[in-house]
């Protein structure tokens, strides 16, 4: 046993390490090779434990989930990258469930079990593990927008269901606590709780689900932690508790990056997009202008400003806006890319969908470094782009994403937007910026909307 | 031992915690998915529980298969798409 | 029992790394004295070590009585000379 | 003992939890107390531990060490403090020496004692717990000026000196683990550890303790982390380690801030001040001015900057400094104070002098904030700093202190410098600011100069 636990000493290490590189743009990649070789090693100990056997069972599962997790995880798009996360993190929850409800058979419902605290760390294992697992996979679905996206909520009532449910889940649990072996109840703790993943996680709006993903993810790091309390596992309890903090501070952080509150959000009814009665235009006038005048005006500037956001990915128009900025370049426009941190629906989705057209890294330029340039410059083209252009964020106090630090685009000699209607964005308010005189609005999808300025350009 | 685990996990909580102290936002997903692929540690539980289990019914030997390819899911699904997803901040790494 | 141990000194390593990350240069002092008062904790192994030792000689009790001293001091001694320091950063609390 | 070690959990929670609160100038003294508090539940505890006798012993232990402890504590004046720390340090690591000794004598030279860790753990106790005090009474004395700051060195052969002392107590060690109990070679361990604590602090010059005592802080944790491991109790093993790793970094961080480096403090014969052949003055001259016409100047400044240095340590000018600072102000002047990060000989050594002359905080300006100002500045009065002054660190790559931010003193419009001499700071280098056309020196020590400058002003 020594050898073995020293080698989860070494795991554990790597896994910190590698987690502490992860935090730095540098050092990242590298970090996470670190963590990926702990784990490697953690394995390989444990697969050491003197007395293993059923060896070729426990091959058989390491092969079908590489055969099954390699390939997804190689080809899956980056703009698909969330979900794929909230799959991968569903099932390692549903592992832990399963593991617990193994320990309840094979003890007789843990009948024979004499420390308290397995008992308790395996129900709350199951707990959790089920709710996470279930949660997850609704995170999926409405991000695969295998479910719809926008809430599906109870209404009134969700809350008190939600509660009662919980608290059947608890009260199976404590009964077997209590020393009832019925695997009746175990069935009913994983469902309950189940039910319990399901009914959160369904009335929160598609646009939260990164949030959401982050919260699932800690809570499967400390149903993992339980269950190596239940199993005296070093490297499980480490792995396990690191993920749980961790990603709760990560959960809080993502939150506020996009200003929205964590119990706000599990209140759920938020973010479906197109929120009812944010259309009162009153009479403000929009400027309606056609793909030929936004060429002639973009090619006759010294610099255009691309604003991209959700809609640019929702449209798929990446390549084609990047099409776009090279005729302009040809023709003597500086082009630069105003990249948010939270525009899109994940973290860094820009950067992503940008890289993924060979976009030229010089060319992205994070919030604080454009921001001061907006005044110098002629067009800045929002593609797709809604909140984080909106100047009710500096300027309205009653406004839901007051204090969210925005793109001041509304600073620059004129403003082009691509959107398909007036509808609002994520935070289903209106934008102002749309009604500003310097602004002229440019409909239809941001694709073709683009592939029509091409063809004027050219 | 459960007090000395009890120690060891609050340790690592507190690591957890000091560790992702302030982050770019843009490492936000990349994080996420990170961590997310170290809790596959769940992994070991499946091997111990069905290397080490005595008379498993055919059933819980299913089960536990069925967790163990999840957990390796878990794992080697995590670290690879995060590497994928860190191999897109290019430029960012120099 | 050791190997439990040396998990905790691994982590406890990583906890301390971990905070003292970036700090201010002004802190560095203070910062110091308070971590010089927490490995006061040596106290505890005096009281340990005289508290349920057996046929301890006349000399060693002596010199336990003087290691309890030492560790009395160091952490009273650094505690209170951290907080005047601390103290003194007047300000700096706003 | 279940109850104690869950009272160890929370004891050593509050330490780490304290220890944040201690990176940040807002939490800090919240975050002293909250460890002081852990370290009081740490002491309970282990009070509690079932079969504790010798009351009278431990009691009086603990009566003496706060009646010695208290005191000095709160009467030690402010600028005394590196050297209070480095006595606390010391004691520490005598605890952990003795503590290893008694282990020793009652356990016959650990011939009865079966495990192998426990062994090591003590003997590495009673060695680095030797070193640590002994080192640290050197670096108290030094400070106290009991022995002279200047490195003691035996010169070339000294390496060489303490790499066999080192050896000698690791043999007599080595000695012990392999099973002979004779008291001697305890004895010899600790001797042989007490001489190499001397031999490496004697030759280190009174300007690197800080960053010694801050080293040997570092060792102190790690000797008691290994008494923790030897007698198994968790909290110690934590709060020393805790100890042992931030002290580390904090050492780094203390000496990059001057920027020094490790190996070269311990290598020693450095920063005695004044090293010889700094004082090549070549052909350059320096102009010389008195408190008069220095006053003159002062009183018809729009804006005096002052820049307090070691030498007004040295000189205990700060109230002086403060009068004068008020005269000006009565005639209109505007005075402010720029404090460099690692003016003096401690961090935060003028904060806390000017702090004790209660000059208005907000006279008090960072570096950074400063630094756009010299430009503005009419007089900048310079008194006893040189280092932290010198335009070398800006322009001179070959200079040893090259890199280290300064105070561009050198850009206001005139510079007066009070300091006893031609003297070199710390560093030991020329200073050419000395020679600008716009310094004037005004000779002697900085307190009677500041206090000559206050007659000419009333
Ligand atoms: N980045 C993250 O981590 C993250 C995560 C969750 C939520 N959020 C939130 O999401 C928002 C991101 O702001 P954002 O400005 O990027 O997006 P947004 O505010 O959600 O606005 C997106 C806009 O794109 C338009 N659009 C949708 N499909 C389009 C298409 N095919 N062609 C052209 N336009 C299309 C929509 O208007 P039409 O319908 O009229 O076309 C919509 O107004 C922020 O509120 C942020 O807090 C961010
Ligand atoms: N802050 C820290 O944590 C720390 C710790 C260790 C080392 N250091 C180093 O110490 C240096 C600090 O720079 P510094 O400019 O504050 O001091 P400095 O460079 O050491 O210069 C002090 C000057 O004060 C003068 N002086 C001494 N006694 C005086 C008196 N009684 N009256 C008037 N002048 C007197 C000396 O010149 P005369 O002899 O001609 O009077 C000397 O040139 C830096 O090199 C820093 O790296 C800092």
């Amino acid at each position: 046993m020594t050898g073995i636990l020293v080698l989860y000493i070494v795991a554990f290490a790597l896994f910190i390490y590698g987690l502490m590189g992860l935090t730095g743009p540098r050092t990242a990649v590298r970090g996470n090779l670190i963590a990926a070789a702990g784990m490697g090693i953690a394995v390989f100990a444990t697969l050491l434990i003197p007395g293993v056997s059923n060896w070729v069972l426990i091959i058989l599962g390491i092969l079908i989930g590489t055969a099954l997790g390699v390939p997804s995880a190689k080809q899956v798009k980056m703009t698909a990258m969330p979900q794929m996360v909230a799959l991968f993190n569903g099932v390692g929850g549903g592992a832990v469930a399963l593991i617990a409800w193994v320990e309840f058979n094979s003890t007789a419902g843990f009948t024979l079990e004499p420390e308290a605290h397995v008992v308790v760390a395996s129900l709350f294992g199951a707990i959790v593990g089920s709710v996470s697992f279930w949660g997850s996979l609704v995170a999926f679905g409405k991000l695969q927008e295998l479910i719809p996206g926008r809430p599906i909520s109870l209404g009134r009532p969700q809350q008190i269901v939600n509660a009662l449910v919980l608290v059947a889940a608890l009260a199976c649990a404590i009964a077997i606590g209590l020393g009832n072996g019925s695997p009746l109840l175990i069935l009913g703790t994983l469902i309950f709780a189940a039910a319990l993943g399901l009914l959160v996680v369904l009335p929160i709006g598609g646009a939260d689900m990164p949030v959401v993903i982050s919260l699932l993810n800690a809570l499967t790091g400390l149903s993992a932690a339980a269950a190596g309390l239940a199993l005296n596992n070093t490297a499980m309890i480490v792995a396990g508790m690191i993920v749980g903090a961790s990603g709760s501070i990560l959960t809080n952080l993502m939150a506020k990056a996009m200003n929205r509150s964590i119990p706000a959000i599990v209140a759920g009814g938020f973010g479906g997009g197109g929120a009812p009665g944010a259309r009162e235009l009153g009479d403000k006038t929009v400027r309606e202008t056609n793909a030929a005048d936004a060429a002639v005006q973009m090619a006759y500037a010294n610099q255009v400003v691309v604003v991209p956001g959700y809609g640019m990915a929702v449209a798929q128009a990446q390549h084609t806006v990047r099409d776009m900025a090279k005729l302009l370049e040809d023709k003597g426009v500086e082009v630069k890319y105003a990249i948010h941190p939270v525009a899109g629906r994940m973290p860094g989705h820009m950067n992503v969908l940008l890289a993924e057209a060979d976009v030229p890294y010089e060319q992205l330029k994070e919030m604080d470094e454009i921001n001061g340039e907006f005044n110098r410059t002629d067009v800045a083209l929002v593609i797709g782009a809604n909140d984080v252009t909106n100047p009710a964020a500096r300027n309205d106090p009653s406004s839901p994403i007051h204090g969210m630090p925005i793109l001041n685009v509304d600073e620059s000699k004129s403003v082009i937007v691509l959107k398909r209607s007036m509808n609002p964005g994520f935070a289903g308010i209106e934008n102002e910026l749309y009604y500003s005189p310097t602004t002229s609005m440019l409909f239809g999808d941001a694709k073709s909307s683009v592939e029509s300025v091409i063809e004027e350009l050219k | 031992m459960f007090l000395a685990n009890l120690a060891i996990l609050v340790l690592a909580g507190f690591v957890g915690f000091a560790v992702i102290s302030k982050v770019p936002n843009t490492l936000h997903t990349p994080l996420m998915s990170g961590t997310n692929a170290i809790h596959g540690i769940v992994l070991l539980g499946g091997i111990v529980v069905l290397g080490l289990g005595h008379d498993l019914s055919v059933f819980d030997k299913l089960l536990l298969v069925v967790a163990i390819a999840f957990g390796t899911i878990n794992v080697v699904g995590g670290f690879l798409v995060t590497d994928r997803m860190l191999g897109m901040f290019k430029g960012k790494q120099r």
